[in-house]
C-alpha cells in the first residue's frame, strides 16, 4: 500500500522533471550541445593524427559525458529551488528515497539521452568502427551512466542549495567518480580494439558492483542530506 | 631498479626531513595558536554571561 | 488517518515543549511551549525575525530543533516525521509551484504525491476561482494567482493541522474570504489550525486565541505588548468577540 | 533530557599538558634513533631513510580519515555535534598529512623510479584520498548551517571513505592489465626497529593534533552558546 504510493510518487517525479526540463528547451540542447564541443575540444588537442584520435576515443567520450553530465545534476535542483518547490516536496508524506529515485531515474533519462548524441558524433569525429561487440558497449555505456548519475544526483542535492554550487559540485563528485570512469573507460576502449586481452568482462563485472555499492550508499545517505 | 644509488639521493633524504620537520612545526604553532584563541574568547564570553 | 506512533496526546493537535532553534551563533528559539488543541485557531503574531516562521517549519518538519519537542496529533517531528507530513498542511510564504507546469498539472503533481491521485482537482481549481487557467502554465500567474492555487493544494489535503504563514499576503479581498472560509471549514471538522499574522485584521472571527513570540519565548499577549510589537492595539480585542465585525 | 539537548555543552577537557611534551620528545628520539642506527641500503642508500618519514605520515593519514568516518557514523547515528567537531578536526589533521605524504613520496620516487609520479595504486589512492579531503573541508567552509553542515559532511565523508579502497582496487587492475606491479621487499630487522619506533612516534603526535583542534572546536562553540546564554539570560525557558 505504502509501497504502491511511493512507486507512484517516482513516477510523478520523473514526469515532472521531464516535463519541465521539455518545455524550458533550452536545458536539453545547450547541455547537448556542450557535450559535443567538449568532444570537438578533445579533437583538436589531440590532433589531426588519426590513429590517436582513435586511440583516445573512448576517454574523450567519458569525459564529454562527464562534464556536460555534471551541468545536468544541478539544473535538475535548480527547477525545484526556484519559487520554494522543494520545500513542498519535502512536505509530502512518503519515503525521502523516492524523491531521490524520481531524480535519478529523470537524471539517468536525460543523460542517457545526451549520450546517444555525443556518442553518434564522436563516432564521426573519432573515426571509431564501431565494432561487432556494440551490444556490450551500449551496456557498458548504460552502466557507467547509472554510476554517474547515482553519485551526481547525490551530491547535486547538497551543492545546489550551497554557496559556491559551480565549484563545489565537481570537486566533491570527479574524485568520487575515478573508479567508475577508470572502469568505464577501460572497458569501451578494450571493445573497441576488439578486446584482445579479454579485459572487458572483467571491468564491466567491476562496473556491476560499484554501481551497486554506490546505489546502496547514496539511497541510504540521501535522507540525511534531502532534510536540513 | 637502479644499482648506482649508494651516496646518491642524500639530497632527497634531507629534502625530506627538512620537509617534515617544517610541516609538524607550523602545525604546532598553529595548532596551539588556535587553541589559545578560542580558549581566550571562550572565558570572555563566560565572564560577560557573569556580569549580567 | 494512518499513524502507527504512540499517541501521547492525542488531543492536542501541537504540543511543543521547549523547542529551541539556533542559527549559528544566534539562538532564535530558546524554549518555546506552546499546545493548540483539536479544533482550535491560534494566531500566532511577533515582529520580523522573531523565529515565527521558523518555528512553524520546525513544526512542519522542514527544520530540525535545536533542542526540546515537538507533537502533532502525538508524533514526534523529529522521530516520525513521515505520520507528522500526512497530519500537516503548511501554507507557506513561497509558492511552491513549478512555473514549467500548468495549474492543472501542479495539482495532479501534488495530489500524487499526497497519495491522493483520484482527487477531485476540477473541484478544487473551481473553488480558488481559477477555471479560467487551467491549463496555463503557471509562469504566466500573479502572485496572488499562486497564492490561489497553493491554496487548492490544501483543499486536496484537508490537513487535520493547518499552518498558515501570513496566509492572507497578496490576496485580495475575496481570496481572503475564501482562505477564511477554507479555515472555518477544516475547524468544523475538528481540524487545528495556527496562523502567523501581522495584521489581525483580515483573521477577525477565525482564530480563538493569540500569541506573541518575542526573545524566542512564547507569551500571552497584552495589548502593550502588541504595540511594542507594531499590532494595533485595537487588533487585541478582534479575536475574543469579533465574529460580526468583517 | 532529549537527543538534542546533547549538543548543549560547556568547554572541553584540555588535552593534558604531558601528552603535548611526550609527543614531540618521543617524535624527536624515534627521528634521532632511526637516523642514527639505520646503515646505508644496499639497494638504495641513504634513500632509504626517506621511508621513517613516508610511511609513518601515510599511516596516520589513513588512520586519521578512519577517526573521520567513525565520527561521522556516529553523528549521523546520535546526532551529537561533538562527532562532527571530532571529525572535522581530524580531516584537518589528515589532510595535512595526506598532502606531506604525496610530497615525501614524489621525493623518494624520483631518485629511486627517476620520476615524480607513478599512476600506481598507492600514490592514486592517496591522491585521491587528498581530493577527498579537499572536497570534505571545503563544503564545510562552504556551510554555515551547523547541522546541515554535519550532516553534509558526514555523508560526504562515509562516502569518501567507501570510494578510497575502490579507488585502490580499480588502479590496481588498471596497471596489472599494463604493467607489472614491483614487488615489495621484505624488511630487514635494523629498519623495522626504526619503522616501529617513528610509526608509534607520529600516531602519538597525530593523536596530540586532533585532540588539540578538537579543543579549539569546543572552546569556538562553547563561546557562541555561553555569549548567546549572556545575551538573552540564559536559554533554558
Amino acid at each position: 500500500m505504502a509501497f504502491r504510493d511511493d512507486v507512484r510518487r517516482i513516477r510523478a517525479i520523473v514526469w515532472k522533471d521531464l516535463t519541465t526540463e521539455r518545455r524550458s528547451k533550452a536545458g536539453f540542447n545547450s547541455v547537448a550541445s556542450l557535450g559535443v564541443t567538449i568532444l570537438v575540444l578533445f579533437g583538436l588537442a589531440l590532433g589531426p593524427d588519426g590513429p590517436a584520435l582513435h586511440d583516445a576515443a573512448a576517454g574523450a567520450l567519458w569525459l564529454a559525458i562527464l562534464f556536460a553530465g555534471v551541468l545536468a545534476f544541478n539544473r535538475s535542483y535548480q527547477v525545484e529551488l526556484d519559487g520554494g518547490a522543494l520545500e513542498a516536496l519535502l512536505l509530502y508524506p512518503g519515503a525521502r528515497w523516492a524523491i531521490f529515485a524520481g531524480k535519478l531515474i529523470a537524471n539517468l533519462i536525460f543523460v542517457t539521452l545526451m549520450l546517444v548524441i555525443v556518442v553518434a558524433v564522436g563516432i564521426v569525429l573519432f573515426s571509431v568502427d564501431v565494432p561487432a561487440s556494440w551490444p556490450q558497449i551500449v551496456l557498458i555505456m548504460m552502466l557507467g551512466v547509472l554510476g554517474i548519475v547515482s553519485l551526481g544526483t547525490f551530491y547535486a542535492a547538497m551543492s545546489s542549495r550551497s554557496r559556491a554550487r559551480e565549484v563545489l559540485l565537481p570537486l566533491l563528485l570527479y574524485p568520487m567518480l575515478i573508479p567508475v570512469l577508470l572502469a568505464a573507460m577501460s572497458a569501451t576502449k578494450a571493445l573497441l580494439f576488439g578486446d584482445v586481452m579479454n579485459e572487458a568482462g572483467a571491468w564491466m563485472q567491476m562496473l556491476v558492483i560499484f554501481d551497486v555499492i554506490f546505489l546502496v550508499a547514496t539511497f541510504l545517505a540521501f535522507e540525511y542530506v534531502i532534510e536540513v | 631498479m637502479a644499482s648506482g644509488m649508494e651516496g646518491g639521493g642524500v639530497g632527497y633524504v634531507v629534502a625530506s626531513y627538512v620537509i617534515t620537520w617544517v610541516v609538524l612545526g607550523v602545525m604546532l604553532v598553529r595548532t596551539v595558536g588556535s587553541v589559545r584563541r578560542a580558549r581566550a574568547e571562550y572565558d570572555q564570553a563566560a565572564k560577560g554571561e557573569f556580569r549580567t | 488517518m494512518p499513524t502507527s506512533a504512540p499517541l501521547l496526546s492525542p488531543d492536542l493537535a501541537l504540543d511543543a515543549r521547549g523547542v529551541a532553534r539556533r542559527f549559528g551563533a544566534r539562538w532564535v528559539l530558546r524554549g518555546v511551549n506552546l499546545q493548540v488543541r483539536a479544533g482550535e485557531m491560534v494566531g500566532l503574531l511577533g515582529h520580523n525575525g522573531c523565529g515565527k516562521s521558523t518555528f512553524m517549519r520546525i513544526v512542519a518538519t522542514l527544520l530540525k530543533a535545536s533542542a526540546g519537542d515537538c507533537f502533532v496529533y502525538g508524533s514526534n517531528v523529529k522521530s516520525a516525521g513521515d505520520d507528522v507530513r500526512h497530519h500537516v498542511g503548511f501554507f507557506s510564504h513561497v509558492p511552491g509551484l513549478y512555473d514549467d507546469l500548468s495549474a492543472r498539472e501542479n495539482l495532479a503533481f501534488a495530489a500524487t504525491m499526497l497519495g491522493f491521485p483520484s482527487a477531485d482537482i476540477d473541484a478544487a481549481l473551481e473553488r480558488v476561482g481559477l477555471t479560467h487557467v487551467t491549463h496555463e502554465r503557471v509562469r504566466g500567474f500573479s502572485a496572488g494567482m499562486q497564492r490561489r492555487l497553493s491554496l487548492a493544494r490544501l483543499i486536496l489535503q484537508r490537513p487535520r493541522l493547518l499552518l498558515l504563514d501570513e496566509p492572507y499576503n497578496n490576496l485580495d479581498v475575496a481570496g481572503i474570504a475564501l482562505m477564511n472560509g477554507f479555515i472555518r471549514e477544516l475547524n468544523a471538522a475538528g481540524g487545528a489550525a495556527l496562523v502567523v499574522l501581522h495584521d489581525l485584521v483580515p483573521a477577525a472571527g477565525v482564530l480563538d486565541r493569540t500569541v506573541l513570540i518575542r526573545d524566542g519565548r512564547v507569551h500571552t499577549p497584552a495589548a502593550a505588548d502588541l504595540a511594542h510589537d507594531g499590532v494595533s492595539p485595537q487588533a487585541i480585542t478582534l479575536p475574543a468577540g469579533a465574529a460580526g465585525i468583517s | 533530557m532529549s537527543p538534542a539537548a546533547t549538543n548543549q555543552f560547556g568547554p572541553p577537557k584540555p588535552a593534558p599538558a604531558w601528552l603535548g611534551w611526550l609527543a614531540f620528545l618521543f617524535f624527536t628520539f624515534a627521528q634521532v634513533f632511526s637516523l642514527m642506527t639505520s646503515p646505508a641500503d644496499a639497494m638504495m642508500g641513504h634513500l632509504q631513510k626517506n621511508m621513517y618519514v613516508h610511511v609513518p605520515a601515510a599511516w596516520v593519514t589513513f588512520g586519521a580519515f578512519g577517526v573521520v568516518l567513525v565520527a561521522s557514523l556516529y553523528f549521523l547515528w546520535k546526532d551529537d555535534e561533538r562527532a562532527d567537531l571530532l571529525a572535522a578536526s581530524s580531516a584537518e589533521v589528515g589532510s595535512l598529512f595526506c598532502g606531506l605524504t604525496l610530497v615525501l613520496g614524489m621525493l623518494w620516487g624520483r631518485p629511486t623510479w627517476g620520476v615524480w609520479w607513478s599512476w600506481d595504486a598507492r600514490l592514486t589512492s592517496t591522491l585521491v584520498l587528498f581530493l577527498i579531503f579537499v572536497g570534505y573541508l571545503s563544503l564545510r567552509s562552504f556551510v554555515e548551517d551547523p547541522h546541515r553542515r554535519g550532516q553534509w559532511s558526514a555523508a560526504v565523508g562515509i562516502l569518501g571513505a567507501i570510494n578510497v579502497p575502490i579507488v585502490w582496487m580499480s588502479v590496481q587492475w588498471w596497471r596489472t592489465l599494463h604493467q607489472i606491479q614491483s614487488s615489495p621487499r621484505g624488511l630487514a630487522p635494523e629498519y623495522l626497529r626504526g619503522l616501529m619506533l617513528n610509526l608509534a612516534a607520529f600516531t602519538l603526535l597525530t593523536v596530540w593534533f586532533i585532540w588539540r583542534r578538537y579543543e579549539a572546536a569546543r572552546y569556538e562553540r562553547a563561546a557562541e552558546h555561553a555569549a548567546q546564554a549572556a545575551a538573552l539570560g540564559g536559554y533554558h525557558g
